[in-house]
């Protein structure tokens, strides 16, 4: 990472000083009488991304300096646990348990990286496919997998954990984190929002709109693109024609930034510096992380009509839990003590998640009615006493 | 809702009696006192700022508390309202302005998705006190895409209120109780009205009733119009009219078109026997759709004739020069009502 | 439309008898016809391409006709269809499917102000012969956004045609006439029907009647259903169950909701002299307030009852576990029959 | 402008090869046992804009052999018509002939540009900004006015023309204009299309949607962005963070090019050399021209409260017609008696304008049932009757 990308080296100045330039300060000079002197409103060159993904495993880097020994092994042990959560979620999918999951294995580095660069204070927003961001960040799993077990649409209190809710329409989270972090900054707290989309969703016009509003406000958010090569069946280059998605922030006035998003420790070190910046003012950095979906999109996907099982093998020498133990064997970090024990805690998670899951939840159908408006409109209370006038026949075995 | 028209912090000194007051300057003054009373109200949308909003609603509000709290926002609706849900989930009370009703059309996702269910799906936690301010309909000579009754598509979205306002005095007391609101308002402002005065104070504005409740304009026995915004005063000016023929009319102004006032409406109707539905927004599956089939469920042993609606034709928003063609006159209200079949002489095939 | 059913080009070697088919099946089978015989015709949208759609309906259509056939577009609906506007103008005729029905909603302005408009302001010279195709509905146990009901928001805009087949027949002949036709057809295919199956020969389908034309599914005599796409086959089921009650009930299927056949509703309507209007989508300015509200006005000297309408409630569409409370079924549709006032016994406040 | 930017440089090759690109060929390798080497999908360097806009006019290059002398003077033959029609309709408005003209006095280079960049058969779409444009394409200036006259939404036949209507919603042309070209590819035609979009456009989604499916379909299409400094009242920096909008192309993986929009021999050979390059299966282009919009936004605007005069002064001496002639006189290009024979036929231009808009125009109330379907619904067939009565009783005076 070259030291230009500091936070100090921002691309927007503050907002206010911003909006006092003029459009004088445009180009448009002809030579011959020239109008005062163009500048471009941002240097560019340290708002592009690397010539490549950036990593940290498998290089010299001294990570027991930074992160450090208790970051790195505590990346490790989420990693495990996540990959657990991602198998017991998908084996409740198949007992029925789950009426969809969408799974992040092989996401894993990504997903834990950013529940672990957050404050206690900041936002984080989800899509569908990141509850494992959330269980990362402390959340309940059971609260969390709410919407994808079926009994409600969301399970947790947003605003007590800072997480907002799965969002299933793409990029439409996007804008939210923006407002967000700019309300927060507007109230003068210190909130820094991470909202995570999907290299599919980067095309959706609401990715244009939120990165452009972030730039300007110069909100401190930081855009996580978990580019996990296929949006569905589509794959990346019926996607985009972008030398990389990083390449989008440039057009933004923010920096974009490029990480293997197998290589935890990167893809942590990455976001950690991009929250930093946000923190201080320097505003929005847009994160691709480059990683891959090893399951089909989800339990209804059938993954074999678009890729082929070679392609998967390729990649799982690339398995983010591997190369992060690997590493930390090879150095010295993690012993065999420690897995173990690392692993009897991912297990005893997955069973805890298993039994409360295997339960049938509370369904409560006047929930219906509850909260589409503060109070019930006149219609919605007709509605209301009827169905609970069916309920009422049903539980008396009238019906 | 009786804190929602109070007048501000203004001291004495400024008071004023009423006097002539657009309803353009009852908005923005609604706005002011908002902002003035709570600090989590911000103002934003195109061209609210310095130039005060396309329509000047917004005049003023950028100079008075800053470009924080009144921002010009770059131009793309779904951002605008995107960070808005934002805003709100932060606890501010946004206050958004589309430039045109069908200016709203790009931020129709956030709307649908995110807007109007955000409350359900968080079985509360993140409430959406957002106000949307729509100016709609025609009459102001506007070329394509800037004439649009759009009110159709937000009453089919479970989660909105749709509140519009077609006097000055509404339009104050309204918006005030919009952005008061925990739920998301669909503010709908009817363009042709903007410029309409009334004697109005705008130290101790009138009070009136709240969100989802209707007004009985104009009290009479022969039948009810059932009308909003725009065509309020067109209904006015049509029950003046029929009594040249001997009939008294009565007008229902809706005010908001969720929650719909059915109590009111149906209370008129049965007394009156006969109703006809008038707005400018096209006829097929337009809000007089819901009205006419809930006043015929509601009203039907008490009905003379079929519930009529008079409605803008089922086209898109003429060019300026053919509008007046379009736009549901006094002379079609006049029309409607003499085919309720005050001699029992149904005429088929009319609309 | 004669044009609109034919088989296809395969010779009578592969020609085979009717046989158990589903709607999904017919739909692919009405797309490979179309382009069969029309090379203008192109499928696009999201993973419509190697994985034949997320519901399969355009399986193997890029296998048979190529990438620029059948293409898997990149993921962004407005685009899609801002796309497919130009294609038109260029005089292809795209069908476009959108993935889910509440993922239709980012494309909603170019929907509603270029595609729905394109053909009026140029005074006919870019017409837009687009099908876009929009699964919708629920019953398929679908998380959040992925079960909504949306066909309001098409029917209050002129200028589309908004079209949705119950049957594995209608299925291929709607969406054959969809593509035929040179207006743009928002095609609404009931999600949980998709696996619903009939005897069906895809080589030699059936003659349906075109767009704009209802049918009657089932005769009858005491009170009309008036129904559409995933609420048919309640509506037939609860025609059946009345009969143990001695009720003899039309069921009368729509499939155009733009044009409306009202000439088939009202003769029945005038017939039966009750009605009413089911379908799953909000009741609130849902489709059956236009329906209900025009029977009403057509009808009103022959009914012996209020037109009722049985719908899903006014609220966001349920999570999966909870969506049984919310469809309108069979009970719901009975206890609106025995509402009808068989015996004047007209109860107030129910639905 | 650098050599490297030859058509032969494409972005993205051929649509055909892009698509059996596998995920494979995306970033994500751990070191210690690569996976398939990762390389960008374009090499960024050509696609990002010169430092400075590019101008031609005041500089020493050879203006009579590139563009030469005839292209030179119907430049300005048609950049004086274009002030003049500019002013006429401006006139027309205060007269009450218009129901609103949003003129583009200032960005005349950039209109007639655009129009003269394109081949017979190649297609142009404008916004409502963009009326000279059309005009200096050849259309007919009362019919291109209908829809700001205000008797009909839209004037001329777009395929005869090959101009698309003049598009209101901002930036929703753009994928219009990618579909078209797009169409025209798969179908075996050498059809350029050419979109025009304001700063402001380029925020909404649209802008974003358009651009990308360009790229990833290599379609032949030329955005030209015209950055006037203001959208409506809003300032460029309140609209973008970026260094320029030409900053953007790199993030669809398309070349955005910086160009003087006041030097009409600039924007004309940026504008060539972008059609040429889509023309050869290049692909699409981002052009951010610089310009100023010297006018209020429309009659209706007052853009005393947003801007000061002195602004508007200093870019008085920039006036592309000023630039253009001035030059073209030092050059020996231009003489008097050319210059007054150009004024003389602008004259002409602009009274024909004046009679025939002075006209009434033809209203035609039933047509506004004519074209809302090929074929009237049951439901229009009823209302078109009840307009006729009316109209019918009128014309007899019963009303
Ligand atoms: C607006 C919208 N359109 C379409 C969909 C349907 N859909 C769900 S996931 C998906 C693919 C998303 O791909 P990507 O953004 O790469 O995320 P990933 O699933 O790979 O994590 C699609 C098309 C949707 N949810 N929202
Ligand atoms: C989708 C949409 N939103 C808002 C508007 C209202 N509006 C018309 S012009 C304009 C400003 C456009 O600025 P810019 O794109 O820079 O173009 P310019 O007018 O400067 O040529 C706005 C906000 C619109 N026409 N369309
Ligand atoms: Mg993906
Ligand atoms: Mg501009």
């Amino acid at each position: 990472m070259p030291d230009s990308r500091t936070p100090a080296d921002t691309p927007a100045e503050k907002n206010e000083e911003v909006l006092t330039m003029t459009v004088l300060e445009q180009p448009g000079a002809y030579r011959l009488s020239p109008p005062p002197a163009w500048r471009p409103r941002a240097d560019p060159a340290p708002l592009l991304p690397d010539a490549e993904p950036y990593r940290l495993l498998g290089t010299e880097a001294d990570l027991e300096k930074t992160p450090g020994r208790d970051t790195l092994l505590r990346l490790h042990r989420e990693l495990v646990r996540g990959r657990r959560y991602n198998e017991q979620a998908t084996a409740l999918t198949r007992q029925g348990r789950l009426a969809v999951y969408p799974s992040s294995t092989g996401q894993e580095a990504c997903e834990v990286a950013a529940a672990l660069a957050l404050e206690e204070q900041d936002w984080l927003f989800p899509s569908y496919r990141d509850t494992l961001a959330a269980v990362a960040r402390g959340l309940d799993p059971v609260e969390v997998l709410t919407l994808l077990r079926g009994d409600w649409h969301h399970g947790w209190d947003p605003k007590a954990a800072r997480v907002a809710p799965l969002s299933t329409p793409l990029a439409t989270q996007l804008p939210h984190a923006v407002g967000l972090a700019h309300a927060a900054r507007l109230k003068g707290d210190d909130v820094v929002a991470l909202a995570m989309v999907g290299d599919g969703g980067t095309s959706e016009g609401d990715f244009h709109e939120a990165l452009n509003f972030a730039a300007v406000w110069n909100a401190p958010v930081v855009f996580l693109v978990q580019n996990n090569g296929f949006a569905i069946s589509v794959p990346l280059a019926k996607q985009t024609a972008a030398p990389t998605l990083a390449h989008k922030g440039v057009g933004y006035g923010m920096p974009g930034r490029l990480v293997d998003g197998n290589d935890a420790v990167a893809v942590h070190s990455v976001l950690g510096e991009a929250v930093e910046r946000a923190r201080s003012g320097g505003g929005p950095t847009l994160v691709e992380a480059v990683t891959y979906r090893m399951e089909a999109h989800t339990n209804a996907d059938d993954a074999t009509r678009y890729r082929t099982a070679g392609e998967v093998d390729t990649w799982r020498d690339h398995d983010p839990v591997l190369l992060l133990e690997r590493e930390l064997r090879r150095r010295g970090v993690l012993d065999d003590a420690t897995a173990e024990d690392v692993a009897k805690g991912a297990e005893e998670m997955a069973a805890g998640i298993r039994e409360r899951m295997n339960a049938d939840p509370e369904l409560r159908p006047m929930d219906l009615f509850a909260e589409v408006y503060a109070e019930k409109t006149a219609q919605l209370r007709e509605q209301a006493a009827q169905l609970q006038a069916e309920l009422d026949a049903e539980a008396e075995g009238n019906v | 809702m009786a804190g929602t028209t109070t007048a501000g912090a203004d001291g004495a000194a400024k008071r004023q009696a009423a006097r002539p007051a657009t309803m353009a300057q009852a908005l923005n003054r609604a706005m002011r006192d908002a902002m003035t009373e709570d600090p989590d109200v911000h103002v934003m949308g195109e061209d609210v700022g310095a130039l005060g909003g396309v329509f000047r609603v917004t005049d003023g509000l950028t100079e008075e508390f800053g470009e924080q709290r009144c921002t010009d926002t770059p131009l793309a609706e779904a951002g605008i309202l995107g960070a808005a849900v934002g805003m709100a989930m932060y606890g501010l009370r946004p206050v958004v302005e589309m430039q045109f009703d069908a200016f709203a059309y790009p931020s129709f996702e956030q709307l649908a998705s995110h807007v109007a269910k955000m409350r359900n799906r968080t079985r509360g936690r993140l409430p959406m006190p957002i106000t949307i301010r729509v100016p709609y309909g025609g009459g102001i000579g506007g070329v394509e895409h800037h004439s649009d009754s759009s009110e159709a598509y937000y009453m089919a979205t479970p989660g909105l209120h749709v509140v519009t306002p077609a006097t000055v005095g509404d339009a104050y007391g309204l918006l005030r109780a919009a952005i008061a609101s925990d739920d998301p308002v669909v503010f709908m402002e009817p363009k042709r009205l903007y410029w309409g005065k009334a004697e109005w104070n705008p130290d101790a504005p009138e009070q009136v009733p709240g969100i989802g409740e209707a007004v009985v304009r104009r009290r009479g026995t022969s039948a009810t119009l059932i009308t909003y915004g725009p065509s309020v005063p067109v209904c006015m000016e049509a029950a003046e009219a029929a009594r040249e023929d001997g009939l008294d009319l009565e007008v229902v102004d809706l005010r908001s078109l969720v929650p719909f006032d059915e109590a009111t409406v149906v209370e008129s109707v049965r007394r009156t026997g006969r109703a006809v539905v008038v707005h400018e927004s096209q006829g097929f599956a337009g809000p007089g759709g819901e009205i006419a089939a809930r006043v015929g469920e509601r009203c039907f042993h008490y009905l003379e004739a079929p519930v009529l609606r008079v409605a803008g034709f089922d086209i898109p928003y003429p060019p300026p020069m053919l509008e007046k063609h379009h736009l549901p006159g006094v002379d079609r209200v006049l029309d409607a009502v003499a085919r309720l079949q005050w001699e029992s002489d149904w005429v088929e095939g009319g609309r």
